[in-house]
């Protein structure tokens, strides 16, 4: 088992469980908060599916210019950064999908203050004028 | 009730489908192509230490771009989509303790001064433009904390912003003109590998992106610090969704 | 090519952005912001337009000379930034796209002024985010700019601040956000099976070849068919269409579903087939659902909604069928976002201008007739009329699926769109029909004006050009369309002169038509029909003093499609040429003051009749390999399917007895000269058809058998029930128009035998009948006009006040009842020869018997309106106009020549049959016709018949009687005198003894099984719209099953 | 054209098959309102009363019109009985006495007798009298019924000798009594007599005329000099009725002899029916037709067919 792998499981279960609270719970608000949960298990299946196991942040500072030389002097070769670092991509669009989920939750909850502003109920079951 | 089962067995077919998805996913051992052109690339040709940086603010910068441009409109909506059709009344707030005001006190200007730091040094270090901001703006949480009743001025919260978005935008044309295209950011000479004052147009860019992140978030913040129901409001169950 | 420093499509983005960053630095009231919308847009709109025609012109010289344009940002190669791509199918999208937005900006001008300008960012990023959506070839990057567009959407939403807008705009956010949860887990497991983000990296990469790609490819493939709102997890997308702003819908409807439509193109070809069979079922499924669905839907903006997700679900399905549409897939793929984007954002404007939403209160369009022409122009786009693109798209769409064998999908393709027109029409005809005065006029202001005028101009335009580009098209006059705008356009002159100008178009159209025809006897004979019919109604158009707004335009409408018909020179041309006949004859029929529900049946039947049409001819061209006329012939793909269908298709217009329903009422409520028109003419258009057809099916086949006796017994029983309730009838259109069906019933019985005299009868009876008809429904209609009423009982004595139509009436229904010794006798005579000749006695027999029991109508109709008693409030009633009496009288002495010379007419057509069917034809001497049977001269009975009757007239005279004229109650009357002429009129339920004994026969059976169809539809769909609760739990819910279910679905196919 | 002689030669025999045929009429006339008096125990009529009748209307000297189309009326009915006799090849093999059958065959018989009907009810329209009308709409309403199996059996005829002509038809019954259609179609021929009764205005179908409830029917407003061509004409369109049957089915007739004869037993046909039976509503005629005489019909169709 490594911990890319554990992310994940760790992800679909967050999934599952945001889910839950999207599809189960009445107030307007812990759907909203059911959804960033499930918001965030999805962050944290990207960052594992961009981790390798045994491999360091990427980032080439001086740490990880020696930790270069190290494993150069082991191989016998000169090493490149790519066999020490973790893939970096993920990480960057994690940080994009971030601040996406920030915004939905931003507006959701602004759609929550504006609905109870007009029927002072928090209940979804009391916005379903619309229908058919 | 019913639709609590329903939505169990709903969610244990979903599970089936992630069972499928890890069962299926193997995982790598060495990186791949797009990584291992970073790897190798990002350096020399972008001059950040920090890769993600390089990715998110020049290979991806469109991506990037894109999630600026989606705060800017949360905040935009918000900000008229909250919009206080008229003045309420004075809210009576609870002083808040002295415990807190002391701290607030102490800690806020560190705080924007860390997140000012996390920006500027984004290229080299863990952290940038987003983080940053957000820190910024948790500073501004622990403010609006401290004294509720606190006037932000929005307007200027909102020009920092214009100008921070409009000069990004600038600068990524230009690169069509002066580089290799869209957010380009070899506008400017690499520099100094690992240096401040390196990375061509990248650090000018994430201070841009936190200046502008750091804003949009207070904004937000502030937009809804000032819809909050007035004590005593007509609102048992926003109180109830409060306590819960 | 494209000058990239000017049109570079990154400035989209740069300047879209640029721009609204910068509004940041205004604030509410000003102009400023709003100009600088209008600006950015048109900046877009430039820039599309400056690739399209890039591409456009070079598709023209060379062939696909042009390769797509690719913008890399960031300096580098893919796939390790992010580029974009501009080619023809980026170029016309966010042509489309940017247009939209320009209008739709423009229409929301004050919306967007009084929510300041923080509401113009948001709407301009919404633009700018559609074409990123369009344009990059990177899949985060896609995914990126679809959360922009969601974002914006949902802030565009509540510019309009009610609780059902708000409550829609949650659902939307948050199905919104689990599509975006599902997609987001797609495009990383596709990046760490494929390496790549690129779009075009990917495919190379094969994903669906590693099991994790498989699933990578089902989350990015399920979460943008999500974008698209398959049913039934679509209902967040339907409460959008009917809460937001009508201006925001509009852009949504417009441009958004092309953006999510072209983001799945771009993912699929990731995949294997599997991926595009999913998209086609959920296409299907949608196509279908939700036109079932919008069945039961009474509100406007919420039926656009469905209505907007059906036409989606139509393009997955063409979509999915990419491999066996191949290059034809972008045309087709365009007539339909071109007719759906634009018709739907001129709905929804128009939705905009309307206070209230119920479909009934869409009649104040009519305050606005430009509104109204509008909202037709796009009803009939949506269905697939001509001439707009959907036609064509439609067209080829089912061409190809059938040349492939996949008749199901046609035909639910086919099924589905019917499903969508029932409602359409319905709703249209409201807006054309239903009482509008207690309505408030819609409120157009220029700027709303504005953009539903250009995109119906646009809608026309596109129409236009995809035609122009389509093989087998392109050879199309279009002279007579221009006419007929040139008449819209001076729609504002006196009836007169258009009249004038009319007929003189088709005096020419016929000189010109003449040559190409002559030679031809058989387009010839209907060419007359058609067009000199159209020549003497609009004759008698000249009685009308006024406007009479919007009716030249249509009538010649009808006529130029009539004239299409005999000119085609292949299928796609016939089939335009019906459809185009077929919009001219619903808005004429449709006129009549109580129409609405009788123009509407009209028109379902033509849609399903022109749908079995199209199925037949795309079998038939499938298995001729072309489209020529002549792929008629022969057909060797399911032929008894392509002709069955083919014929009904045409048998729904010449309204045979099982697709009758509509014409009573339609023919029955329309205006004279109209009447003639529909019923004397229009009819015919489908005899026309059934001959095409049945030429080239022959006889021979074995397949030909059971249709031909279906449809032996179609027309005479269509004779005898048409005959029977025209006895029945009190209104003496109704009267007539039942006495069209059992005409036309003789018609196709005499078809069926596919014999030499069963073809004379038919061609014999289309020209005879035009004739006698004619002049019924002119004198009819000109005197139900005069008095108002079409109700006989409320006639009387008129012989005394209007003796020229009581003559021509007389002699019209001496030869429709085939009394010798008129012309009408021919047939008769010639059916007994057929009849023994061919052996089909029972069929034969029915028919027989139909052409006693037209005794009775004829002379109830005759009687109760010529003879008996004359009523007291019409005693001073005058003559029918003039304008009437001069093509009857025409038409009159065309039945007297034929009378004297039946030959004349029957020789020519025999001679031409003859060619078709050389045995039993008949030999003529003279006036006098042989057949292996009998023997028949017209003239000799004529002057026999003449000679006899003057004898006994002037015996009569010999006896040299006083003869004193009485008054009208000088009669038998048990001693007393009648003192009111109604009590001694008899006239009401004249055949109520008849009624009682047979009346049995005339159970409207047909209808009630219609109507039982129809309530079962209705039924159903109200029992599955259900499934849309207006919790936005419950579609999360629905969105969630909806993954779950396809997933395990595709899983268990895999 | 035919092989005889010129227009006028043509005409004068032409009169002279009219004026034999209105004579046999009005005697067989006469002496059927006998056979009716002496049935119900009357003395009845002098059997040349039609005579006197046609005489007496023919000089009454005043006219009373309602219009054109009722001056007319009779005109029509007239020109259509006397088209029937002169459409009709009366005596088999007698050029002469087939008049102007060159014209058209049996189908233009079976069609002219349409024209009387239509212009009389026109023309008794217009005169405005209500029981006119109802006598029209009766009459029409029982014809469609009536002329169901009578076409039945024409078409069985037809299709038995595959010929429209009477006269081949007539020749192609000679050479004996067992070659008539009556004997070699018994079902047609049936048929045949079952319309006849419904064609002849007679009990049980004479509701038509109905003596009782309205005065006569369609030509209650007409009298004298009307009333005498029409008294013409019901005496001449009978017999060109009967003498049609006579040709489909009992072999035709070779001389004037075998015509009288022929058509009085066939004329006696209804008479004696209608003597026995009593009379029908119109909607009851009309089902009546529509069973026994239908089903009669379709089978001797059915019949030929098989055989």
């Amino acid at each position: 088992m490594n911990f890319g792998s554990l992310a994940l499981g760790l992800g679909f279960l967050l999934i599952l469980i945001g889910f839950w609270g999207l599809l189960t719970q009445k107030n307007l608000i812990k759907i909203v908060i059911g959804f960033s949960v499930v918001d965030t298990g999805v962050h944290i299946i990207m960052v594992g599916i961009g981790y390798l196991q045994g491999r360091t942040a990427p980032i080439l500072d001086a740490a990880l210019m020696q930790r270069t030389a190290a494993a150069g002097n082991q191989a016998g070769a000169s090493a490149d950064v790519g066999s020490l670092i973790v893939d970096p991509v993920p990480q960057a669009l994690v940080l994009t999908a971030i601040v996406i989920g920030l915004g939905i939750t931003a507006l959701l909850l602004a759609y929550v203050v504006r609905l109870h502003e007009q029927r002072q109920s928090l209940d979804i079951s009391s916005y379903e004028d619309l229908k058919w | 009730m019913i639709k609590k089962i329903f939505a169990f067995l709903l969610l244990i077919a979903l599970a089936g489908v992630f069972l499928v998805v890890l069962q299926n996913y193997e995982t790598p051992e060495e990186l791949n192509l797009t990584a291992a052109y970073y790897a190798e690339h990002g350096a020399e040709e972008v001059g950040a230490a920090n890769l993600v940086s390089a990715i998110v603010v020049t290979y991806r910068g469109l991506d990037t771009l894109g999630e600026v441009t989606i705060l800017f409109l949360t905040a935009s909506i918000l900000s008229f989509f909250l919009k206080q059709r008229e003045e309420r009344g004075k809210r009576s707030v609870r002083a808040s303790s002295e415990l807190l005001r002391t701290a607030s006190a102490v800690l806020v200007p560190f705080i924007f001064l860390l997140g000012a730091y996390v920006f500027i040094n984004g290229h080299l270090s863990p952290g940038g433009g987003f983080q940053g901001g957000a820190i910024i703006a948790s500073g501004l949480v622990l403010l609006l904390l401290t004294d509720p009743l606190r006037k932000v001025s929005s307007r200027l919260l909102a020009r920092v912003e214009s100008a921070s978005g409009f000069i990004y935008v600038g600068l990524g044309i230009a690169g069509i003109f002066l580089a290799g295209g869209f957010l380009d950011s070899r506008v400017l000479p690499a520099g100094t590998f690992g240096t401040l004052l390196s990375a061509g147009l990248l650090p000018i860019l994430y201070i841009l992106i936190g200046l502008k992140v750091g804003t949009e978030l207070s904004g937000l913040l502030t937009r809804f610090q000032e819809v909050q129901v007035p004590d005593g409001g007509d609102s048992p169950d926003l109180k109830k969704g409060e306590n819960v | 090519m494209v000058d990239q420093l000017f049109f570079n499509p990154i400035y989209i983005i740069g300047i879209g952005l640029a721009a609204a960053f910068f509004l940041g630095f205004f604030h509410r009231g000003t102009l400023a912001p709003r100009i600088i919308m209008v600006a950015v847009t048109a900046a877009f709109t430039i820039i599309s337009l400056a690739w399209m025609q890039a591409f456009l012109l070079q598709g023209q010289t060379a062939e696909h000379g042009q390769a797509a344009a690719q913008v890399f940002t960031a300096g580098f190669q893919p796939p390790f930034s992010i580029n974009l791509r501009m080619g023809a199918e980026e170029a016309f999208l966010t042509l489309l796209i940017n247009i939209s937005g320009l209008l739709g900006g423009i229409y929301l001008l004050d919306t967007l002024k009084k929510m300041g300008s923080h509401a113009v960012s948001v709407f301009i990023i919404l633009i700018m985010g559609m074409n990123g959506i369009i344009m990059t070839r990177d899949i985060f990057n896609l995914f990126v700019f679809m959360e922009i567009v969601s974002i914006a959407v949902a802030g565009l939403i509540v510019l309009q601040k009610e609780t059902n807008s708000l409550a829609a705009g949650f659902k939307y956010m948050i199905a919104a956000g689990i599509i975006s949860v599902f997609l987001l887990l797609g495009i990383i497991l596709a990046y760490a099976v494929g390496g790549s983000l690129n779009i075009d990296f990917l495919t190379a990469a094969d994903l669906p070849g590693a099991k994790a790609g498989m699933i990578a490819l089902f989350f990015l493939v399920i979460a943008l068919l999500l974008e698209l709102k398959p049913f039934p997890a679509n209902g967040w997308a339907l409460d959008v269409y009917d809460a937001a702003p009508a201006g925001v819908s509009a852009i949504l409807a417009a441009a958004g579903s092309a953006a999510a439509y072209y983001a799945l193109v771009k993912i699929l070809p990731l995949g294997s087939s599997s991926h595009y069979t999913l998209v086609a079922a959920a296409g299907a499924v949608t196509f279908l659902g939700s036109n079932l669905l919008g069945l039961k839907q009474h509100r406007g903006r919420r039926l656009l909604g469905y209505s907007s997700v059906g036409q989606v679900g139509l393009l997955l399905i063409i979509l999915g069928f990419s491999e066996v549409l191949g290059a034809q897939r972008d045309y087709i793929a365009a007539g339909i976002i071109l007719s759906h984007s634009l018709a739907k954002a001129i709905l929804f404007w128009l939705a905009g201008m309307l206070k209230q939403d119920g479909l009934e209160a869409w009649a104040a369009l009519r305050k606005k007739p430009i509104l109204l022409i509008l909202f037709g122009s796009a009803v009939f786009a949506l269905v697939g009329f001509p001439p707009f693109p959907s036609f064509f798209a439609k067209w080829e769409l089912i061409l190809l699926l059938n040349g492939g064998r996949f008749y199901l999908w046609s035909a639910v393709i086919l099924g589905a769109s019917f499903l969508e027109a029932v409602y359409l029409f319905r709703w249209f005809g409201y807006a054309l029909k239903m009482d509008n005065e207690k309505l408030a006029e819609p409120e157009a202001p220029l700027f709303r004006l504005l953009p539903p005028i250009v995109f119906g101009i646009l809608l026309y335009g596109a129409g236009w050009y995809m035609g122009s580009i389509l093989e087998g098209f392109a050879n199309f006059s279009y002279i007579p369309l221009a006419f007929i705008l040139f008449l819209a356009l001076i729609d504002r002159l006196p009836a007169w002169i258009k009249n004038t100008v009319s007929i003189a178009g088709v005096t020419f159209y016929i000189i010109d038509l003449y040559p190409r025809l002559e030679g031809d006897l058989l387009r010839l004979i209907f060419a007359g029909i058609f067009l000199i019919g159209a020549v003497l109604t609009l004759l008698s158009g000249y009685y009308y003093k006024g406007r009479r707004a919007g009716f030249y335009p249509l009538a010649l409408t009808m006529f130029a499609g009539l004239a299409v018909l005999i000119e085609a020179a292949n299928l796609l041309e016939f089939f335009y040429g019906w459809e185009l006949m077929t919009i001219g004859s619903y808005f004429l029929l449709i006129r009549g003051k109580k129409s609405m529900p009788h123009g509407y049946s009209y028109m379902l039947f033509s849609v399903g009749g022109s749908f079995a049409m199209l199925f037949g001819f795309s079998l038939a061209a499938a298995g001729a390999g072309s489209i020529a006329m002549s792929a008629l012939t022969g057909v060797t793909v399911l032929p008894m399917l392509a002709y069955s269908l083919m014929l009904v298709g045409f048998l729904t217009k010449t309204a045979s007895v099982g697709l009758h329903i509509w014409l009573p009422g339609a023919h029955g409520e329309a205006v004279a000269d109209i009447h003639f028109m529909a019923s004397a003419i229009l009819l015919k258009a489908g005899v026309f058809g059934l001959i095409t057809v049945l030429l080239g099916m022959g006889a021979e086949a074995s397949y030909t058998g059971p249709i031909l006796f279906v449809l032996g017994w179609i027309g005479a029983l269509s004779a005898l029930l048409g005959n029977i309730s025209a006895s029945f009838q009190e209104s003496a259109k109704r009267l007539l128009a039942w006495s069209s069906i059992g005409q036309l019933g003789y018609i196709v019985f005499g078809l069926a035998t596919m014999s030499h005299l069963g073809w004379l009868i038919a061609i014999s009876y289309s020209v005879t009948h035009f004739l006698y008809k004619g002049i019924l429904f002119l004198v009819i209609g000109g005197i139900a006009l005069k008095l108002g009423t079409p109700y006989m009982y409320k006639m009387g004595g008129l012989i005394k006040r209007m003796p020229f139509s009581f003559l021509a009436v007389l002699i019209a229904i001496i030869t429709l009842s085939g009394v010798p010794p008129l012309v009408g006798f021919a047939a008769k005579w010639i059916t007994y020869n057929l009849i023994i000749s061919e052996g089909i006695y029972y069929q034969g027999f029915i028919v027989l018997i139909s052409g006693i029991v037209a005794f009775l109508y004829l002379f109830r109709m005759i009687y109760t309106m010529f003879l008996g008693q004359l009523k007291d409030n019409l005693r001073t009633v005058r003559e029918i106009n003039i304008w009437f009496l001069i093509p009857v009288y025409l038409l009159l002495a065309a039945i007297m020549v034929l009378s004297f010379f039946p030959n004349m007419l029957l020789r020519p057509v025999g001679e031409m049959l003859s060619g078709y069917f050389p045995d039993g034809a008949i030999a003529w001497t003279g006036t006098l016709g042989t057949t292996r049977l009998g023997y028949y001269d017209g003239g000799a009975i004529m002057y026999v018949i003449g000679g006899i009757f003057v004898a006994a007239l002037l015996f009569f005279f010999s006896l040299r009687k006083r003869t004193q004229q009485v008054k009208q109650f000088n009669i038998f009357y048990s001693g007393e005198a009648p003192s009111r002429p109604e009590l001694s009129h008899f006239s009401y339920n004249f055949f109520a003894h008849y009624q009682k004994a047979i009346g049995v026969l005339t159970l409207p059976l047909v209808t009630n099984f219609w109507n039982w169809l129809s309530g079962i539809l209705h039924g159903t769909a109200d029992f599955f719209r259900r499934i849309y609760t207006g919790n936005g739990q419950t579609y999360a819910y629905h969105l969630v099953l909806y993954i779950v279910v396809v997933f395990f679905l595709q899983r268990g196919g895999m | 054209m035919s092989s005889f002689g010129s227009v006028p030669v043509k005409i004068l025999y032409a009169l002279l098959s009219i004026f034999i045929v209105m004579n046999i009429g009005l005697l067989l006339q006469g002496v059927t309102r006998k056979i009716y008096a002496r049935v119900s125990k009357r003395i009845g009529i002098r059997f040349y009363q039609p005579y006197i009748d046609l005489v007496k209307n023919y000089f009454l000297r005043d006219l009373v019109s309602h219009g054109v189309m009722f001056y007319l009326g009779p005109i029509f009915r007239l020109t259509s009985g006397v088209g029937m006799i002169l459409f009709i090849p009366l005596i088999y093999g007698s050029p002469v006495f087939s008049n102007f059958s060159f014209s058209g065959d049996a189908v233009l018989v079976l069609y002219f007798m349409f024209f009387g009907t239509l212009g009389m009810a026109l023309g008794s329209g217009e005169s405005g009298q209500p029981y006119s009308a109802i006598g029209v709409a009766r009459g029409l309403a029982q014809v469609t019924a009536a002329e169901i199996p009578l076409i039945l059996s024409f078409l069985a005829v037809f299709i038995q000798y595959q010929t429209l002509s009477i006269s081949t038809i007539v020749g192609a019954q000679q050479g004996g009594f067992m070659h008539w259609t009556m004997i070699t179609n018994p079902l047609a021929t049936a048929t045949a007599l079952l319309a006849f009764l419904g064609s002849m205005m007679r009990s049980p179908f004479d509701v038509v005329l109905a003596p009782q409830e309205i005065p006569i029917g369609p030509p209650t407003e007409y009298h004298g000099a009307f009333l005498g061509i029409l008294q013409t004409n019901r005496a001449i369109f009978p017999i060109a009725k009967t003498i049609l049957y006579v040709n489909l089915f009992f072999g035709g007739a070779g001389n004037w002899f075998e015509f009288i004869i022929k058509a009085f037993l066939l004329y006696m046909w209804s008479v004696v029916v209608g003597t026995v039976f009593p009379r029908y509503r119109v909607d009851h005629s009309i089902r009546w037709f529509l069973k026994v005489p239908l089903a009669l019909g379709l089978l001797s169709i059915i019949f030929l067919q098989i055989g």
